[in-house]
Protein backbone atom coordinates (compact mmCIF):
# COMPACT_ATOMS: atom_id res chain seq x y z
CA UNK A 1 0.00 0.00 0.00
CA UNK A 2 0.99 3.51 -0.82
CA UNK A 3 0.08 7.00 -0.39
CA UNK A 4 1.44 9.93 -0.25
CA UNK A 5 1.02 13.90 1.47
CA UNK A 6 2.37 17.08 -0.42
CA UNK A 7 2.57 19.97 2.08
CA UNK A 8 5.07 23.45 2.75
CA UNK A 9 7.95 21.66 0.34
CA UNK A 10 7.74 18.33 1.92
CA UNK A 11 6.40 15.07 -0.25
CA UNK A 12 5.47 12.53 2.35
CA UNK A 13 5.49 8.74 0.89
CA UNK A 14 3.79 6.40 3.33
CA UNK A 15 4.71 2.77 2.59
CA UNK A 16 2.31 0.43 4.33
CA UNK A 17 2.01 -3.68 4.33
CA UNK A 18 4.32 -6.46 3.00
CA UNK A 19 7.80 -4.98 0.36
CA UNK A 20 8.95 -7.86 -1.36
CA UNK A 21 9.94 -8.32 -4.47
CA UNK A 22 6.22 -9.29 -5.95
CA UNK A 23 4.92 -5.79 -4.29
CA UNK A 24 8.12 -3.64 -5.00
CA UNK A 25 7.70 -3.31 -9.04
CA UNK A 26 4.48 -1.67 -8.86
CA UNK A 27 5.23 1.17 -5.93
CA UNK A 28 8.90 1.71 -7.77
CA UNK A 29 6.65 2.75 -11.26
CA UNK A 30 4.53 4.79 -8.67
CA UNK A 31 6.89 6.90 -6.62
CA UNK A 32 9.07 7.18 -9.82
CA UNK A 33 6.24 9.13 -11.52
CA UNK A 34 5.54 11.37 -8.34
CA UNK A 35 8.89 12.44 -7.44
CA UNK A 36 9.61 13.44 -11.06
CA UNK A 37 5.73 14.98 -11.70
CA UNK A 38 5.91 16.56 -8.35
CA UNK A 39 9.55 17.87 -8.83
CA UNK A 40 9.04 21.49 -8.60
CA UNK A 41 6.96 21.61 -5.54
CA UNK A 42 9.04 19.98 -3.16
CA UNK A 43 12.85 20.29 -2.07
CA UNK A 44 12.00 17.42 1.21
CA UNK A 45 11.45 14.04 0.51
CA UNK A 46 10.15 11.97 3.83
CA UNK A 47 9.63 7.87 3.37
CA UNK A 48 6.88 7.43 6.54
CA UNK A 49 7.60 3.45 7.01
CA UNK A 50 5.53 3.59 10.19
CA UNK A 51 3.04 1.00 8.66
CA UNK A 52 5.42 -1.79 7.24
CA UNK A 53 4.68 -4.70 8.38
CA UNK A 54 7.39 -6.46 6.45
CA UNK A 55 10.27 -6.41 4.60
CA UNK A 56 13.66 -7.74 3.03
CA UNK A 57 16.34 -7.00 0.82
CA UNK A 58 14.54 -6.37 -2.09
CA UNK A 59 12.92 -3.54 -0.44
CA UNK A 60 16.48 -2.19 0.38
CA UNK A 61 17.01 -2.21 -3.45
CA UNK A 62 13.77 0.03 -4.11
CA UNK A 63 14.69 2.70 -1.57
CA UNK A 64 18.41 3.10 -2.89
CA UNK A 65 17.01 3.10 -6.10
CA UNK A 66 14.11 6.08 -5.30
CA UNK A 67 17.47 7.24 -2.90
CA UNK A 68 19.73 7.92 -6.05
CA UNK A 69 17.03 9.18 -8.18
CA UNK A 70 16.04 12.08 -4.97
CA UNK A 71 19.65 12.69 -4.79
CA UNK A 72 19.99 13.48 -8.47
CA UNK A 73 17.21 16.05 -8.17
CA UNK A 74 18.88 17.63 -5.41
CA UNK A 75 16.22 16.87 -2.90
CA UNK A 76 16.69 15.67 1.06
CA UNK A 77 15.54 12.52 1.81
CA UNK A 78 14.23 11.03 5.71
CA UNK A 79 12.79 8.07 6.94
CA UNK A 80 10.05 8.74 9.51
CA UNK A 81 9.01 6.11 12.29
CA UNK A 82 10.26 2.69 10.93
CA UNK A 83 7.96 -0.07 11.94
CA UNK A 84 9.97 -2.69 13.99
CA UNK A 85 10.36 -4.99 11.50
CA UNK A 86 11.33 -2.17 8.96
CA UNK A 87 14.12 -0.87 11.20
CA UNK A 88 15.78 -4.09 11.88
CA UNK A 89 15.96 -4.32 8.10
CA UNK A 90 17.18 -0.62 7.34
CA UNK A 91 19.77 -1.35 10.34
CA UNK A 92 21.35 -4.36 9.13
CA UNK A 93 21.11 -3.05 5.37
CA UNK A 94 23.17 0.09 6.22
CA UNK A 95 20.82 2.07 5.21
CA UNK A 96 21.15 4.95 8.06
CA UNK A 97 24.30 5.87 7.48
CA UNK A 98 22.83 8.03 4.09
CA UNK A 99 19.30 8.52 4.94
CA UNK A 100 18.20 9.66 8.69
CA UNK A 101 15.62 8.49 10.72
CA UNK A 102 13.09 12.09 11.94
CA UNK A 103 10.61 10.97 14.17
CA UNK B 1 15.07 -41.30 16.88
CA UNK B 2 13.45 -40.72 13.91
CA UNK B 3 12.40 -36.94 14.01
CA UNK B 4 8.53 -36.94 14.25
CA UNK B 5 7.99 -33.30 12.85
CA UNK B 6 9.31 -32.12 9.90
CA UNK B 7 7.34 -30.07 6.93
CA UNK B 8 8.44 -30.85 3.56
CA UNK B 9 6.95 -27.86 0.67
CA UNK B 10 7.32 -28.20 -3.34
CA UNK B 11 5.61 -25.13 -4.92
CA UNK B 12 6.16 -23.28 -8.20
CA UNK B 13 8.61 -20.32 -8.62
CA UNK B 14 5.92 -17.56 -8.54
CA UNK B 15 6.24 -14.30 -7.07
CA UNK B 16 3.31 -15.23 -5.07
CA UNK B 17 4.71 -17.70 -3.28
CA UNK B 18 7.25 -16.09 -1.73
CA UNK B 19 4.53 -14.09 0.76
CA UNK B 20 2.88 -17.55 1.04
CA UNK B 21 6.31 -19.68 1.95
CA UNK B 22 7.67 -17.39 4.41
CA UNK B 23 4.29 -16.90 5.86
CA UNK B 24 3.86 -20.85 6.06
CA UNK B 25 7.26 -21.85 7.68
CA UNK B 26 6.12 -18.39 10.21
CA UNK B 27 3.27 -20.67 11.01
CA UNK B 28 4.91 -23.74 11.43
CA UNK B 29 7.50 -22.38 13.82
CA UNK B 30 4.48 -21.06 15.56
CA UNK B 31 3.89 -23.77 16.95
CA UNK B 32 6.94 -24.15 19.54
CA UNK B 33 5.54 -20.43 20.81
CA UNK B 34 8.18 -18.15 19.68
CA UNK B 35 8.64 -14.44 20.08
CA UNK B 36 6.83 -12.45 17.23
CA UNK B 37 10.70 -11.02 16.46
CA UNK B 38 11.70 -14.62 15.91
CA UNK B 39 9.09 -15.42 13.63
CA UNK B 40 9.63 -12.41 11.81
CA UNK B 41 13.21 -12.89 11.55
CA UNK B 42 12.74 -15.86 9.74
CA UNK B 43 10.10 -15.06 7.64
CA UNK B 44 12.51 -12.36 6.55
CA UNK B 45 15.78 -14.87 5.94
CA UNK B 46 12.94 -17.73 4.20
CA UNK B 47 12.00 -14.80 1.85
CA UNK B 48 15.40 -13.84 0.87
CA UNK B 49 15.86 -17.55 -0.16
CA UNK B 50 12.98 -18.14 -2.03
CA UNK B 51 12.89 -14.70 -3.80
CA UNK B 52 16.28 -16.02 -4.69
CA UNK B 53 15.47 -19.00 -6.20
CA UNK B 54 12.51 -17.11 -8.21
CA UNK B 55 14.66 -14.28 -9.29
CA UNK B 56 17.96 -15.59 -10.05
CA UNK B 57 17.83 -19.69 -10.01
CA UNK B 58 14.85 -19.37 -12.56
CA UNK B 59 14.72 -16.05 -13.92
CA UNK B 60 11.57 -16.11 -12.65
CA UNK B 61 10.48 -19.06 -14.70
CA UNK B 62 7.23 -20.34 -13.11
CA UNK B 63 7.89 -24.24 -14.68
CA UNK B 64 10.52 -24.06 -12.07
CA UNK B 65 10.19 -26.30 -8.65
CA UNK B 66 11.27 -24.37 -5.11
CA UNK B 67 11.59 -27.34 -2.12
CA UNK B 68 11.03 -26.10 1.25
CA UNK B 69 12.07 -28.63 4.22
CA UNK B 70 12.29 -27.83 7.81
CA UNK B 71 12.19 -29.74 10.96
CA UNK B 72 12.25 -28.58 14.94
CA UNK B 73 14.66 -30.53 16.73
CA UNK B 74 15.07 -29.15 20.53
CA UNK B 75 13.71 -25.74 19.82
CA UNK B 76 16.26 -25.21 17.06
CA UNK B 77 14.34 -25.24 13.30
CA UNK B 78 16.32 -26.21 10.40
CA UNK B 79 14.95 -25.04 7.16
CA UNK B 80 16.39 -25.97 3.57
CA UNK B 81 15.79 -24.22 0.68
CA UNK B 82 16.24 -25.71 -2.76
CA UNK B 83 15.74 -24.89 -6.61
CA UNK B 84 17.11 -26.50 -9.58
CA UNK B 85 17.94 -23.77 -11.41
CA UNK B 86 21.50 -22.05 -12.68
CA UNK B 87 22.98 -22.49 -9.80
CA UNK B 88 25.94 -20.08 -8.49
CA UNK B 89 29.56 -19.71 -10.17
CA UNK B 90 31.21 -18.78 -7.00
CA UNK B 91 29.67 -18.97 -3.63
CA UNK B 92 31.68 -17.28 -1.30
CA UNK B 93 31.77 -13.63 -3.98
CA UNK B 94 27.93 -14.09 -4.07
CA UNK B 95 27.40 -14.35 -0.09
CA UNK B 96 29.42 -11.16 0.18
CA UNK B 97 27.72 -7.39 1.05
CA UNK B 98 26.72 -5.60 -1.85
CA UNK B 99 27.54 -8.20 -4.73
CA UNK B 100 24.77 -8.75 -7.22
CA UNK B 101 24.63 -10.14 -10.17
CA UNK B 102 20.91 -8.13 -10.76
CA UNK B 103 22.29 -4.48 -10.47
CA UNK B 104 19.93 -3.27 -13.34
CA UNK B 105 16.95 -4.70 -11.13
CA UNK B 106 17.89 -3.01 -8.38
CA UNK B 107 18.69 -5.70 -6.06
CA UNK B 108 20.29 -4.68 -3.40
CA UNK B 109 23.25 -7.12 -3.15
CA UNK B 110 22.11 -7.84 0.70
CA UNK B 111 19.70 -10.81 0.59
CA UNK B 112 22.90 -13.68 1.97
CA UNK B 113 23.63 -10.54 4.45
CA UNK B 114 19.88 -10.60 6.14
CA UNK B 115 20.03 -14.33 6.21
CA UNK B 116 23.21 -14.65 7.89
CA UNK B 117 22.24 -11.34 10.43
CA UNK B 118 18.69 -12.62 10.46
CA UNK B 119 19.61 -16.76 11.39
CA UNK B 120 21.79 -18.35 13.71
CA UNK B 121 23.92 -20.37 10.88
CA UNK B 122 24.12 -20.11 7.42
CA UNK B 123 24.95 -22.61 4.67
CA UNK B 124 24.66 -22.23 0.94
CA UNK B 125 25.33 -25.55 -1.62
CA UNK B 126 25.98 -24.06 -5.48
CA UNK B 127 27.26 -24.80 -8.62
CA UNK B 128 26.30 -23.91 -11.94
CA UNK B 129 23.90 -25.82 -13.94
CA UNK B 130 23.20 -27.71 -10.64
CA UNK B 131 20.74 -25.87 -8.44
CA UNK B 132 21.56 -23.91 -5.51
CA UNK B 133 20.58 -25.15 -1.65
CA UNK B 134 20.04 -23.17 1.09
CA UNK B 135 20.62 -24.07 4.61
CA UNK B 136 19.61 -22.36 7.59
CA UNK B 137 18.67 -22.54 11.15
CA UNK B 138 17.68 -20.66 14.41
CA UNK B 139 17.14 -21.32 17.84
CA UNK B 140 13.17 -20.55 18.31
CA UNK B 141 12.56 -21.26 22.00
CA UNK B 142 14.88 -19.22 24.94
CA UNK C 1 0.15 -26.98 -21.24
CA UNK C 2 1.78 -27.89 -17.96
CA UNK C 3 0.18 -26.75 -14.71
CA UNK C 4 2.23 -23.43 -13.37
CA UNK C 5 0.85 -23.36 -9.59
CA UNK C 6 0.91 -26.31 -7.48
CA UNK C 7 1.11 -26.56 -3.85
CA UNK C 8 2.70 -30.14 -2.32
CA UNK C 9 3.10 -30.81 1.56
CA UNK C 10 4.45 -33.24 3.44
CA UNK C 11 3.80 -33.34 7.13
CA UNK C 12 4.33 -35.97 10.34
CA UNK C 13 0.37 -37.45 11.68
CA UNK C 14 0.02 -34.97 14.49
CA UNK C 15 -2.66 -33.30 15.68
CA UNK C 16 -1.05 -29.77 15.09
CA UNK C 17 -0.92 -29.98 11.78
CA UNK C 18 -4.67 -30.17 11.51
CA UNK C 19 -4.90 -26.53 11.79
CA UNK C 20 -1.37 -26.40 9.90
CA UNK C 21 -2.47 -27.46 7.02
CA UNK C 22 -6.46 -26.37 7.01
CA UNK C 23 -4.73 -23.00 7.04
CA UNK C 24 -2.11 -23.61 4.61
CA UNK C 25 -4.34 -24.56 1.75
CA UNK C 26 -6.66 -22.03 3.01
CA UNK C 27 -3.79 -19.52 2.43
CA UNK C 28 -2.89 -20.97 -0.79
CA UNK C 29 -6.48 -20.62 -2.32
CA UNK C 30 -6.45 -16.88 -1.15
CA UNK C 31 -4.26 -15.74 -4.10
CA UNK C 32 -6.95 -16.31 -6.35
CA UNK C 33 -9.54 -13.99 -4.33
CA UNK C 34 -12.36 -16.33 -3.33
CA UNK C 35 -15.05 -15.58 -0.69
CA UNK C 36 -14.25 -15.70 3.16
CA UNK C 37 -17.36 -18.47 3.30
CA UNK C 38 -15.78 -20.21 -0.02
CA UNK C 39 -12.10 -20.85 2.11
CA UNK C 40 -13.91 -21.61 5.60
CA UNK C 41 -15.78 -24.28 3.68
CA UNK C 42 -12.34 -25.70 2.00
CA UNK C 43 -10.92 -25.58 5.26
CA UNK C 44 -13.90 -27.85 6.85
CA UNK C 45 -13.12 -30.06 4.44
CA UNK C 46 -9.58 -30.22 4.80
CA UNK C 47 -9.73 -30.68 8.38
CA UNK C 48 -12.02 -33.61 8.04
CA UNK C 49 -9.62 -35.66 5.83
CA UNK C 50 -6.34 -34.96 7.50
CA UNK C 51 -8.18 -35.93 11.06
CA UNK C 52 -9.03 -38.75 9.56
CA UNK C 53 -5.71 -39.82 8.32
CA UNK C 54 -4.31 -39.19 11.79
CA UNK C 55 -6.74 -41.19 13.70
CA UNK C 56 -7.94 -43.64 11.72
CA UNK C 57 -5.08 -44.18 8.93
CA UNK C 58 -2.34 -43.77 11.53
CA UNK C 59 -3.87 -44.16 14.93
CA UNK C 60 -2.17 -41.14 16.05
CA UNK C 61 1.53 -42.31 15.18
CA UNK C 62 3.24 -39.26 14.76
CA UNK C 63 5.67 -41.35 12.27
CA UNK C 64 3.30 -41.19 9.83
CA UNK C 65 3.21 -38.92 7.04
CA UNK C 66 -0.13 -36.98 5.20
CA UNK C 67 0.63 -35.74 1.95
CA UNK C 68 -1.38 -32.93 0.21
CA UNK C 69 -0.71 -31.93 -3.25
CA UNK C 70 -3.37 -29.07 -4.68
CA UNK C 71 -3.08 -27.30 -8.10
CA UNK C 72 -5.65 -24.35 -8.91
CA UNK C 73 -6.78 -24.67 -12.50
CA UNK C 74 -9.34 -22.09 -14.46
CA UNK C 75 -10.46 -20.93 -10.86
CA UNK C 76 -11.17 -24.45 -9.55
CA UNK C 77 -9.03 -26.08 -6.78
CA UNK C 78 -7.93 -29.64 -6.55
CA UNK C 79 -6.72 -30.74 -3.67
CA UNK C 80 -5.77 -34.87 -2.88
CA UNK C 81 -4.75 -35.61 0.84
CA UNK C 82 -3.17 -38.78 1.25
CA UNK C 83 -1.64 -41.48 3.89
CA UNK C 84 -0.15 -44.52 3.54
CA UNK C 85 -1.97 -45.91 7.07
CA UNK C 86 -4.37 -48.71 7.46
CA UNK C 87 -6.59 -48.05 4.81
CA UNK C 88 -10.91 -48.67 4.54
CA UNK C 89 -11.99 -51.90 3.66
CA UNK C 90 -15.33 -50.89 2.37
CA UNK C 91 -15.73 -47.30 1.04
CA UNK C 92 -18.85 -47.39 0.57
CA UNK C 93 -20.05 -47.75 4.11
CA UNK C 94 -17.25 -45.53 5.17
CA UNK C 95 -18.85 -42.64 3.33
CA UNK C 96 -22.51 -43.59 4.70
CA UNK C 97 -23.56 -41.02 7.37
CA UNK C 98 -23.15 -41.46 10.55
CA UNK C 99 -21.05 -44.34 10.16
CA UNK C 100 -17.92 -44.98 12.49
CA UNK C 101 -15.36 -47.24 13.59
CA UNK C 102 -14.44 -45.01 16.54
CA UNK C 103 -17.56 -44.46 17.91
CA UNK C 104 -16.38 -44.97 21.43
CA UNK C 105 -14.38 -42.24 20.85
CA UNK C 106 -17.15 -39.63 20.52
CA UNK C 107 -16.31 -39.37 16.83
CA UNK C 108 -19.70 -38.76 14.97
CA UNK C 109 -19.40 -40.75 11.39
CA UNK C 110 -19.88 -37.21 9.58
CA UNK C 111 -16.48 -36.24 8.10
CA UNK C 112 -17.22 -37.60 4.66
CA UNK C 113 -20.80 -36.30 4.81
CA UNK C 114 -19.47 -32.81 5.36
CA UNK C 115 -16.76 -32.84 3.13
CA UNK C 116 -19.49 -34.17 0.04
CA UNK C 117 -21.29 -31.00 1.42
CA UNK C 118 -18.77 -28.34 1.52
CA UNK C 119 -16.93 -29.74 -1.78
CA UNK C 120 -18.23 -29.50 -4.99
CA UNK C 121 -16.41 -33.28 -5.63
CA UNK C 122 -15.65 -35.93 -3.64
CA UNK C 123 -13.67 -39.38 -4.30
CA UNK C 124 -12.37 -41.58 -2.05
CA UNK C 125 -9.83 -44.25 -3.03
CA UNK C 126 -8.19 -46.59 -0.87
CA UNK C 127 -7.72 -50.38 0.27
CA UNK C 128 -7.05 -52.09 3.28
CA UNK C 129 -2.89 -51.95 4.33
CA UNK C 130 -2.62 -49.46 1.01
CA UNK C 131 -3.97 -46.53 2.51
CA UNK C 132 -6.17 -44.07 1.80
CA UNK C 133 -6.23 -40.95 -0.80
CA UNK C 134 -9.01 -38.33 -0.95
CA UNK C 135 -9.87 -36.22 -3.86
CA UNK C 136 -11.75 -33.17 -3.40
CA UNK C 137 -12.42 -30.38 -5.62
CA UNK C 138 -14.46 -26.88 -5.06
CA UNK C 139 -14.85 -24.25 -7.30
CA UNK C 140 -13.28 -20.84 -5.97
CA UNK C 141 -14.67 -18.15 -8.23
CA UNK C 142 -17.64 -16.62 -9.30
CA UNK D 1 -11.65 -21.31 24.62
CA UNK D 2 -14.14 -21.72 27.23
CA UNK D 3 -15.95 -20.17 29.80
CA UNK D 4 -18.73 -20.96 31.71
CA UNK D 5 -21.63 -18.61 33.68
CA UNK D 6 -24.23 -20.22 36.02
CA UNK D 7 -26.94 -17.93 36.72
CA UNK D 8 -30.47 -18.55 37.87
CA UNK D 9 -31.02 -22.36 36.78
CA UNK D 10 -29.06 -22.40 33.59
CA UNK D 11 -25.76 -22.96 32.65
CA UNK D 12 -24.23 -20.88 29.79
CA UNK D 13 -21.18 -23.25 28.62
CA UNK D 14 -19.40 -20.52 25.97
CA UNK D 15 -16.82 -22.43 23.48
CA UNK D 16 -14.63 -20.08 21.29
CA UNK D 17 -12.04 -20.31 18.85
CA UNK D 18 -11.12 -23.48 16.94
CA UNK D 19 -12.71 -26.81 17.62
CA UNK D 20 -11.31 -29.84 16.16
CA UNK D 21 -9.45 -32.76 17.52
CA UNK D 22 -6.49 -31.04 18.77
CA UNK D 23 -8.41 -29.04 20.74
CA UNK D 24 -11.74 -31.17 22.04
CA UNK D 25 -10.52 -33.73 24.46
CA UNK D 26 -9.52 -30.78 26.50
CA UNK D 27 -13.08 -29.16 26.27
CA UNK D 28 -14.74 -32.84 26.65
CA UNK D 29 -12.88 -33.42 29.96
CA UNK D 30 -13.68 -29.30 31.21
CA UNK D 31 -17.72 -29.62 30.54
CA UNK D 32 -17.91 -32.94 31.99
CA UNK D 33 -16.46 -32.14 35.50
CA UNK D 34 -18.54 -29.34 34.93
CA UNK D 35 -21.52 -30.91 34.01
CA UNK D 36 -21.55 -33.56 37.05
CA UNK D 37 -20.37 -30.78 39.89
CA UNK D 38 -23.10 -28.30 39.59
CA UNK D 39 -25.40 -31.00 38.44
CA UNK D 40 -28.34 -29.79 41.62
CA UNK D 41 -27.94 -26.51 41.19
CA UNK D 42 -29.11 -25.77 37.34
CA UNK D 43 -31.72 -27.55 35.18
CA UNK D 44 -30.95 -25.76 31.57
CA UNK D 45 -27.91 -25.57 29.85
CA UNK D 46 -26.82 -22.91 27.25
CA UNK D 47 -24.26 -23.65 24.72
CA UNK D 48 -22.96 -20.39 23.06
CA UNK D 49 -21.57 -20.71 20.18
CA UNK D 50 -21.02 -17.07 19.06
CA UNK D 51 -17.22 -17.02 18.96
CA UNK D 52 -16.58 -20.34 17.21
CA UNK D 53 -14.46 -19.79 14.48
CA UNK D 54 -13.59 -22.80 13.03
CA UNK D 55 -15.66 -26.30 14.11
CA UNK D 56 -15.46 -29.88 12.09
CA UNK D 57 -17.15 -32.54 12.79
CA UNK D 58 -14.98 -33.49 15.38
CA UNK D 59 -16.98 -30.60 17.41
CA UNK D 60 -20.10 -32.47 16.04
CA UNK D 61 -19.02 -35.53 18.32
CA UNK D 62 -17.66 -33.31 21.22
CA UNK D 63 -21.71 -31.93 21.60
CA UNK D 64 -23.79 -34.83 20.66
CA UNK D 65 -21.78 -37.12 23.68
CA UNK D 66 -22.47 -34.29 26.09
CA UNK D 67 -25.94 -33.70 24.80
CA UNK D 68 -26.26 -37.62 25.74
CA UNK D 69 -24.79 -36.89 29.45
CA UNK D 70 -26.85 -33.43 29.55
CA UNK D 71 -30.35 -35.71 28.76
CA UNK D 72 -29.49 -38.85 30.71
CA UNK D 73 -29.30 -36.09 33.55
CA UNK D 74 -32.94 -34.38 32.51
CA UNK D 75 -31.20 -31.11 31.55
CA UNK D 76 -32.74 -28.84 28.71
CA UNK D 77 -30.03 -28.27 25.84
CA UNK D 78 -30.31 -24.94 24.01
CA UNK D 79 -27.74 -23.40 21.39
CA UNK D 80 -26.97 -19.74 21.29
CA UNK D 81 -26.12 -17.50 18.43
CA UNK D 82 -23.48 -19.87 16.70
CA UNK D 83 -21.17 -18.13 14.78
CA UNK D 84 -21.82 -18.82 10.58
CA UNK D 85 -19.09 -21.08 10.40
CA UNK D 86 -20.79 -23.15 13.27
CA UNK D 87 -24.08 -22.64 11.90
CA UNK D 88 -23.06 -24.03 8.50
CA UNK D 89 -21.98 -27.54 10.03
CA UNK D 90 -24.66 -27.73 12.73
CA UNK D 91 -26.95 -27.55 9.91
CA UNK D 92 -25.09 -30.30 7.75
CA UNK D 93 -24.99 -32.67 10.54
CA UNK D 94 -28.67 -32.30 11.78
CA UNK D 95 -28.00 -31.37 15.03
CA UNK D 96 -30.47 -28.70 15.01
CA UNK D 97 -33.45 -31.42 14.83
CA UNK D 98 -32.20 -32.41 18.32
CA UNK D 99 -30.97 -29.51 19.84
CA UNK D 100 -32.58 -25.41 19.42
CA UNK D 101 -31.32 -22.50 18.89
CA UNK D 102 -32.56 -19.65 21.02
CA UNK D 103 -30.94 -16.41 20.35
N1 LIG E 1 19.18 -19.43 -5.80
C1 LIG E 1 20.12 -18.81 -6.55
N2 LIG E 1 20.40 -19.24 -7.81
C2 LIG E 1 21.36 -18.63 -8.56
N3 LIG E 1 22.06 -17.57 -8.15
C3 LIG E 1 21.85 -17.09 -6.91
C4 LIG E 1 20.88 -17.68 -6.06
N4 LIG E 1 20.89 -16.99 -4.88
C5 LIG E 1 21.81 -16.04 -5.00
N5 LIG E 1 22.41 -16.09 -6.22
C6 LIG E 1 23.51 -15.20 -6.70
O1 LIG E 1 24.09 -14.56 -5.58
C7 LIG E 1 24.02 -13.12 -5.75
C8 LIG E 1 23.86 -12.44 -4.41
O2 LIG E 1 22.62 -12.78 -3.82
P1 LIG E 1 21.97 -11.82 -2.72
O3 LIG E 1 22.97 -11.54 -1.66
O4 LIG E 1 20.69 -12.44 -2.28
O5 LIG E 1 21.69 -10.46 -3.49
P2 LIG E 1 20.62 -10.07 -4.63
O6 LIG E 1 19.49 -11.07 -4.61
O7 LIG E 1 20.18 -8.71 -4.22
O8 LIG E 1 21.36 -10.10 -5.93
C9 LIG E 1 22.87 -12.91 -6.70
O9 LIG E 1 22.95 -11.68 -7.38
C10 LIG E 1 23.01 -14.11 -7.64
O10 LIG E 1 24.01 -13.90 -8.59
N1 LIG F 1 -7.79 -42.02 6.20
C1 LIG F 1 -8.50 -43.08 6.67
N2 LIG F 1 -7.86 -44.23 6.96
C2 LIG F 1 -8.55 -45.31 7.45
N3 LIG F 1 -9.88 -45.30 7.67
C3 LIG F 1 -10.57 -44.18 7.40
C4 LIG F 1 -9.92 -43.02 6.90
N4 LIG F 1 -10.86 -42.04 6.72
C5 LIG F 1 -12.03 -42.59 7.10
N5 LIG F 1 -11.88 -43.88 7.51
C6 LIG F 1 -12.96 -44.80 7.96
O1 LIG F 1 -14.22 -44.26 7.56
C7 LIG F 1 -15.07 -44.07 8.70
C8 LIG F 1 -15.97 -42.87 8.50
O2 LIG F 1 -15.20 -41.67 8.44
P1 LIG F 1 -15.87 -40.28 8.78
O3 LIG F 1 -17.14 -40.14 7.96
O4 LIG F 1 -14.87 -39.22 8.62
O5 LIG F 1 -16.33 -40.40 10.30
P2 LIG F 1 -15.46 -40.43 11.65
O6 LIG F 1 -14.10 -39.86 11.40
O7 LIG F 1 -16.26 -39.61 12.59
O8 LIG F 1 -15.37 -41.87 12.08
C9 LIG F 1 -14.11 -43.95 9.87
O9 LIG F 1 -14.71 -44.27 11.11
C10 LIG F 1 -13.00 -44.93 9.48
O10 LIG F 1 -13.37 -46.26 9.78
Amino acid sequence: MLNYDLHKGTLTVTLAGDIDHASAPGMRVFMDNLIKKECSVYNRFVLDMSGITFMDSTAVGLIMGRYKLLKSLGKAVHFREPSQVADKVLKVSGLYTIIDRID
Amino acid sequence: MANKDTLTIKVNALAANESFLRSTVGAYAARINPTIETVSDLKTAISEAVTNSIVHGYDCDPEGIITVNCDIVDGVLNVEIRDNGKGIEDVEKAMSDFYTTKGEEERSGLGFTIMKSFMDTLEVISAPGEGTTVKMSKKLTA
